[in-house]
C-alpha cells in the first residue's frame, strides 16, 4: 500500500533526524513554518467574497410541505429535538358516492431551531415522504437566539435551492420498477418477520412513489408544480389502501390495474410475469418522468403516477414468490426461472454468479455493474443456502401476506394510521411545552 | 534653533515619559505583528479588516474592548492582592525598559550593573503572578501561578547564566560596554560560545514570557488562562497581554543587546557607520521579535513535567560549561 | 540640597520599611505577610542604592525578591494558605512584645551612643562600582566566597533529599 | 545623614523579626521573620560600608555573604516545612513536639 509505505518512509525519517544531531528536529519545524510565510495563502475573505461550495453543500435543511404526512419520524428521531410539529386533523368527504369520509392529517406548524440543531442529517435519512432535504443555504444567522427557530415558511422558501436528485448511474434500478420494490421486500422478509413483511413492503414503496411527484418540484419556478396535484391525492398515492386503486386513473394505470388480480395466487410464474407486465408498463413513465425533468413541465404528472401505482401491484405480488426465486433477480426482474419449490431453495452460489454476469452482459450493462450484480447475488445465494435449514419462517408469511400487506399499515409510513400526534409520548408534548415557552 | 535647557530632573521625567509610551504602544504594536506574522506563517491572513489596511487597528480596537469590559472581582477574592497584582507583573516589565541602549546614548540609564539590574528587574514579576493566582480563589489560577512560578525560577537561571556568559567576555556589566565590547560576528563569537549563549538565552526568553512552548502556566486547554483566569477588562490587558507583550520587546531588547550587537552595523564597514544606531538596533530588534513570533506556531506545547526536567537537566548544565568555557577563553585566548 | 533630598528619602523609605515590617509579624494572612515582607525587602533595596551600594540593591531584589519570597509564597501555596484571616500566632504575644522591645531599646541605646554624630558621607555622586566589589570579593574573600558557594550546594542538595518523597528515595531513581 | 538613623531603623527591623519569631506558629511566617532580622543585618552592614568608604567595600560583601545564606536557610527551611506539612498536615510549629518527650 501506498499509504503505509510513506508512513515507514516518515517513520525512517524521523529516526535519521535523530539520528543526526539535537535540535534538528526542531530547525525543520521552523522551515517548515517559515516555507509557509512566502506561499501564497488560500484564506478567502468569505463576506467579500465566497466560496463555491459544492453543489450538495448541506447547509440547512428545508421541508417540502406538500409532502409532509406529520408522522413525526423526524421529530421523534431527531437527538436534539429540535423539531417542532403541529398538525390537526381534517376530515374529507368521500371520494366516491356512498365511501366512507377520510381523515388526513394538515400540518399546522414545523419549525426547526437551529440553535439546537447539530445537522447530523436524521431527520432527512429517515423522512419517509421525502419532505426534507439537504439545501445549500448557510446565511440564516440571527441577531437573536430565539428567531432561530425557522418556521416552515422558512423552510420551505430553501426547497428551491435543492438540486433534483443526481441522475442514476447507467444500469441503475429505474425509480418506480416493480422489480426493485419486490426484491427489498422480499430481502427484508428473509429476516423471518412476518409482520415486517408488510412494513418493508409499504415502506419500500413510498420511496418509488414519492420520487414520482419530487420531479416537478426540484424545479426552481416560485409555483412549485407539485401544488397542481392537491396534498392529499399525492398522500393517497402513497397509503396502502391504494393498492386497489381508484376509478378515474388513465389508461395506463388501468392496464397494470388489470394484473393485480393475479397476485393472489401464490404462483411464482404468474406474478413474476405481472412484474415483468408491471415493468413494462413503467418504462414509458420512466421516459416521460425524464422528460418532465429535462423541460420542468408540471405537465409530467399524470404519467408519473403510473410507478407508482404499478409498483403495488408488484409488490404485493412479489411476496409469495419464493425467495429464492426472486432473490437472484438482483433486482431486475429478468427471465423468469422455473422455481419447483415455493421456498426455502437457492441455487449454488457460483451458478447465480455466472448467471447474472451473462444476463447482464447480454443487457448491455457496464462490465462494472455486471460484476456487482453478479456478486450480489451470489452472496444472497450463499445466505439463501445457509438458511435452507429453517423453511418455516419463509413459507409462513408468503401464505398471509397478500392479505395483510395492503389493508394493514402496520408500524408508520401510513399517514391515516396515525392520529394528529401520533404517538402520544415523547414528541407532541414536547412540541407543545416548547412553543408555549417560546 | 533655540538651546532647550533641561535640568537633570526635567530629562529623567521626558525619558520616563517616552517609556510610559512606548511600552503600550509597543505593547499594541507587537500585538499586531502576532497576529499577522502567526497568521502568515499559517498560510492565514490573520485580521484584515479593523482600520481598513490589514487590519492595523486591531490591537486598538482590542484594546478598546477590553477598555469597556467590566471590571469584576470574584467575590470570594482578596481584593487588595486582585486588584494589586496586574502593577506588580506590569511595572518591573516598564523597568526593564530603562537600561536597553537603543543607540549609544539613547538609553535611559547606563547603570554600572546594567545586566543585574535587568534581571533583578524582571524576576519581580514572578511575585505579580503569584498574587494574581492566589487572590482569584480560583484552583485553576492557583495552578497555573505555582506553574508560573516554577517555570520563571528554572527559567531564570540560564538566563542569568548566558548573559553571565557574555558579561564575562565584555568584562562589564554595563550595557553599552557590552554593546561596543561586541564585534563583527557578533552572537557566533566566540566560537560556539556565544552562539549556544545565545540559543539558551531565547530558549529561557520564550519561557519567561510563558510563551508557546512554554506555556503552560496559561495552557488554556487545561487550566483556562492559569493565573489570570478571573481577570477582566483592563486588569487583563495589563497583568497578560502588556505584561506578555512588553516581556516580549524587553526581551527582544535584550537579545539585541547582549547578542546582537545592538546599535551597531551588522558588517563592520566604514559607509554602514553613517546609518544611525537606532536603525540598526530597529532591524534587529524586529529579527529578534520575528524569531520569537516564529516560535510560537512553529512548535506544540510541552508538558509541565517535560518544562522543568529540560531546565533543570539540560539548560542550567549547558549553561554552566558555557561560562566555564568562556572562563576559559577569556583566560587563555 | 542633595543632602536633603536623600533624607527624605529615607524617611519615607525608612517608615513604609517599618509598617512593612509590622505587618508581616501580624497580619492574620500568611500570604499578606509574604507580600509586606516583599514591601520591606524593596525597601531595604531601595536604601542600600541610597547607600552606594547598587550591586547589593540589585542582587537583593534579585535574590530576595526574585527568589526566596517566590520559594516563601511557594512554599506557602503548597502547604495552607487560605484567602481570608486565620490565627497564627501563639500565647506569648505580649512576652515576644515585650522581649522585642527590650531588645530595640537596648540595641538602639548602644549604637546611638556609640555612633553618636557619626555622618554618611552623601556628597560623592558615584556609586560603588561592581568591579570594585568583585575584586574585594575575589581577593580578600575568596575563602568565605567559595564556603558560601559550598554551602548553598549543601543546603540545594539537602534541600532536595528532604523534601523528596519517601518512596523516590528508597526506590530506584525515579525518572 | 547621621549613620544613627540607618542603625535604628535596622534595631527596628530586628526587634519587629525577633517578635515574629517568638508569637507566631505558622514555620512559615518564622521563617519569614528570620528573613527580616537578616535584612536588618544587611542594613547595618551597608550602611557602615558607606560610613566606612575608605576602609573598603567589606560590608557589602558581607550583605552579599548574607543574603547568600538567607537564601540557603529558606531552601532547607522550607523544605523541612513541607516534610512536616506532608506528615502532619500543619505547620504549626508548637504542635511540633514529636521528639521532645
Amino acid at each position: 500500500m501506498a499509504v503505509d509505505e510513506r508512513k515507514l518512509s516518515d517513520a525512517r525519517k524521523l529516526s535519521d533526524a535523530r539520528k543526526s544531531g539535537f535540535g534538528l528536529g526542531l530547525l525543520k519545524g521552523m522551515a517548515v513554518t517559515l516555507k509557509h510565510l512566502f506561499k501564497h495563502n488560500t484564506v478567502i475573505q468569505y463576506p467579500d467574497e465566497k466560496q463555491d461550495l459544492p453543489p450538495r453543500t448541506r447547509g440547512v435543511i428545508a421541508l417540502k410541505e406538500e409532502n409532509c404526512t406529520v408522522c413525526m419520524l423526524c421529530a421523534r428521531e431527531c437527538p436534539d429535538w429540535c423539531i417542532y410539529i403541529d398538525s390537526h386533523k381534517e376530515t374529507l368527504p368521500p371520494k366516491r358516492a356512498g365511501g366512507r369520509p377520510r381523515k388526513r392529517n394538515v400540518l399546522d406548524r414545523f419549525a426547526i431551531d437551529y440553535s439546537l440543531c447539530m445537522y447530523c442529517g436524521i431527520c432527512v435519512e429517515v423522512c419517509p415522504y421525502d419532505a426534507l432535504f439537504w439545501s445549500r443555504e448557510f446565511e440564516y444567522s440571527e441577531y437573536d437566539i430565539r428567531q432561530l427557530t425557522h418556521e416552515k415558511e422558512r423552510l420551505a422558501d430553501w426547497m428551491t435551492t435543492v438540486l433534483p436528485p443526481p441522475e442514476l448511474e447507467q444500469g441503475a434500478d429505474l425509480p418506480g420498477q416493480p422489480a426493485a420494490a419486490a426484491a427489498s421486500a422480499t430481502v427484508e422478509a428473509t429476516g423471518a418477520r412476518p409482520a415486517n413483511l408488510t412494513s418493508s413492503a409499504v415502506e419500500a414503496r413510498p420511496e418509488q412513489a414519492a420520487t414520482a411527484p419530487r420531479e416537478g418540484s426540484f424545479t426552481t419556478e416560485p409555483a412549485r408544480p407539485a401544488s397542481s396535484l392537491p396534498p392529499q391525492e399525492q398522500k393517497r398515492e402513497t397509503s396502502p389502501e391504494d393498492a386497489q386503486p381508484a376509478p378515474g386513473l388513465d389508461t395506463e394505470v388501468k392496464a397494470a390495474q388489470g394484473l393485480p388480480g393475479a397476485t393472489t395466487q401464490p404462483e411464482p410464474e404468474v406474478t413474476l410475469g405481472a412484474g415483468r407486465a408491471a415493468e413494462s408498463v413503467t418504462q414509458p413513465a420512466d421516459t416521460a418522468q425524464v422528460g418532465s425533468d429535462a423541460t420542468s413541465a408540471p405537465e409530467g404528472q399524470p404519467p408519473q403516477k403510473t410507478p407508482s401505482v404499478a409498483a403495488e401491484p408488484a409488490v404485493t405480488a412479489a411476496e409469495p414468490v419464493s425467495q429464492a426465486g426472486l432473490r437472484n433477480l438482483g433486482g431486475q426482474a429478468p427471465v423468469a426461472r422455473p422455481s419447483t419449490e415455493p421456498a426455502g431453495v437457492a441455487e449454488d452460489p457460483e451458478a447465480a454468479y455466472r448467471r447474472v454476469l451473462q444476463e447482464q452482459a447480454s443487457r448491455g450493462s457496464s462490465p462494472q455493474v455486471a460484476e456487482a450484480r453478479a456478486k450480489v447475488a451470489r452472496v444472497k445465494a450463499e445466505r439463501g443456502m445457509a438458511r435452507t435449514a429453517t423453511p418455516a419462517p419463509a413459507t409462513a408469511p408468503v401464505q398471509s401476506a397478500p392479505q395483510a400487506t395492503p389493508t394493514e399499515p402496520e408500524p408508520s409510513g401510513a399517514p391515516e394510521a396515525q392520529g394528529p400526534a401520533p404517538e402520544p409520548g415523547p414528541v407532541a408534548p414536547t412540541a407543545d411545552e416548547d412553543r408555549t415557552d417560546g | 534653533m533655540p538651546e532647550i535647557a533641561l535640568t537633570a530632573w526635567q530629562i529623567l521625567l521626558v525619558k520616563v515619559l517616552v517609556i510610559l509610551t512606548i511600552v503600550p504602544v509597543g505593547a499594541l504594536a507587537g500585538g499586531y505583528a502576532e497576529h499577522k506574522v502567526m497568521a502568515h506563517l499559517q498560510h492565514r491572513l490573520g485580521p484584515m479588516y479593523p482600520g481598513g489596511f490589514h487590519g492595523w487597528a486591531t490591537t486598538l480596537a482590542d484594546g478598546l474592548k477590553f477598555l469597556y469590559k467590566e471590571d469584576i472581582v470574584p467575590d470570594a477574592a482578596d481584593r487588595k492582592v486582585f486588584s494589586l497584582a496586574p502593577a506588580a507583573i506590569f511595572v518591573p516589565v516598564l523597568m526593564i525598559y530603562l537600561v536597553i541602549p537603543i543607540d549609544r546614548n539613547l538609553i535611559v540609564e547606563d547603570l554600572d550593573v546594567g545586566i543585574f539590574y535587568l534581571l533583578a528587574v524582571g524576576s519581580i514579576s514572578t511575585i505579580g503572578v503569584l498574587m494574581a493566582g492566589w487572590s482569584s480563589a480560583n484552583k485553576y489560577a492557583l495552578i497555573g501561578a505555582l506553574r508560573s512560578a516554577a517555570q520563571l525560577i528554572a527559567y531564570e537561571l540560564p538566563i542569568v547564566l548566558s548573559a553571565a556568559v557574555v558579561a564575562m567576555y565584555a568584562g562589564s556589566l554595563s550595557v553599552i560596554d557590552i554593546v561596543e565590547k561586541q564585534n563583527f560576528p557578533f552572537a557566533i563569537w566566540p566560537p560556539g560560545i556565544g552562539l549556544i549563549a545565545f540559543l539558551v538565552f531565547t530558549t529561557g526568553a520564550v519561557a519567561e514570557m510563558t510563551r508557546v512552548p512554554f506555556d503552560m502556566p496559561v495552557a488554556e486547554s487545561e487550566i483556562i488562562t492559569g493565573p489570570f483566569t478571573e481577570y477582566t477588562g483592563m486588569r487583563y490587558i495589563f497583568s497578560h497581554m502588556f505584561a506578555e507583550m512588553g516581556h516580549m520587546v524587553a526581551f527582544a531588547g535584550i537579545g539585541v543587546t547582549l547578542f546582537l550587537g545592538g546599535y551597531k552595523p551588522i558588517i563592520p564597514w566604514s559607509p554602514l557607520e553613517v546609518v544611525p544606531g537606532v536603525i540598526w538596533f530597529g532591524l534587529k530588534f524586529a529579527l529578534m521579535i520575528f524569531l520569537f513570533l516564529w516560535i510560537r506556531p512553529t512548535f506544540p506545547r510541552v508538558r509541565e513535567d517535560q518544562l522543568q526536567k529540560f531546565a533543570w537537566k539540560f539548560l542550567i548544565p549547558v549553561s554552566l560549561v558555557l561560562v566555564l568555557a568562556m572562563g576559559a577563553w577569556v583566560l587563555y585566548v | 540640597m542633595a543632602e536633603i533630598w536623600q533624607e527624605v528619602v529615607f524617611w519615607v523609605f525608612a517608615v513604609a520599611m517599618s509598617l512593612a515590617a509590622l505587618r508581616v509579624v501580624t497580619s492574620s494572612n500568611v500570604v499578606h505577610a509574604a507580600l509586606y515582607l516583599v514591601g520591606t525587602l524593596m525597601g531595604a533595596a531601595a536604601l542600600y542604592v541610597l547607600l552606594f551600594a547598587e550591586f547589593v540593591a540589585w542582587v537583593q531584589v534579585l535574590v530576595y525578591v526574585g527568589a526566596i519570597v517566590v520559594l516563601m509564597l511557594f512554599g506557602l501555596m503548597l502547604t495552607r494558605a487560605p484567602i481570608g484571616k486565620a490565627h497564627f500566632d501563639n500565647n506569648q504575644r505580649l512576652l515576644a512584645a515585650v522581649v522585642a522591645g527590650a531588645l530595640f531599646g537596648v540595641t538602639s541605646y548602644i549604637m546611638v551612643r556609640a555612633f553618636d554624630g557619626t555622618d554618611v558621607n552623601f556628597a560623592r555622586t558615584v556609586g560603588t562600582k561592581a568591579g570594585g566589589l568583585g575584586e574585594v570579593i575575589f581577593s580578600a574573600y575568596i575563602l568565605p566566597f567559595e564556603v558560601v558557594s559550598m554551602l548553598l550546594l549543601a543546603a540545594l542538595v539537602g534541600a532536595i533529599v528532604v523534601a523528596r518523597k519517601d518512596e523516590e528515595v528508597e526506590g530506584h531513581n525515579a525518572d | 545623614m547621621p549613620i544613627s538613623y540607618f542603625l535604628v531603623l535596622s534595631a527596628l527591623l530586628f526587634s519587629i523579626g525577633v517578635y515574629g519569631v517568638l508569637a507566631r506558629r505558622h514555620a512559615v511566617l518564622v521563617l519569614l521573620s528570620i528573613e527580616l532580622m537578616l535584612n536588618a543585618v544587611n542594613i547595618n552592614l551597608v550602611a557602615f560600608s558607606a560610613l566606612l568608604e575608605k576602609a573598603g567595600l567589606d560590608g557589602q560583601v558581607f550583605a552579599l555573604f548574607v543574603i547568600a545564606v538567607a537564601a540557603a536557610e529558606v531552601g532547607v527551611g522550607l523544605a523541612i516545612v513541607i516534610l512536616i506539612y506532608r506528615n502532619s498536615q500543619d505547620t504549626d510549629v508548637g504542635e511540633l513536639s514529636l521528639m521532645k518527650w
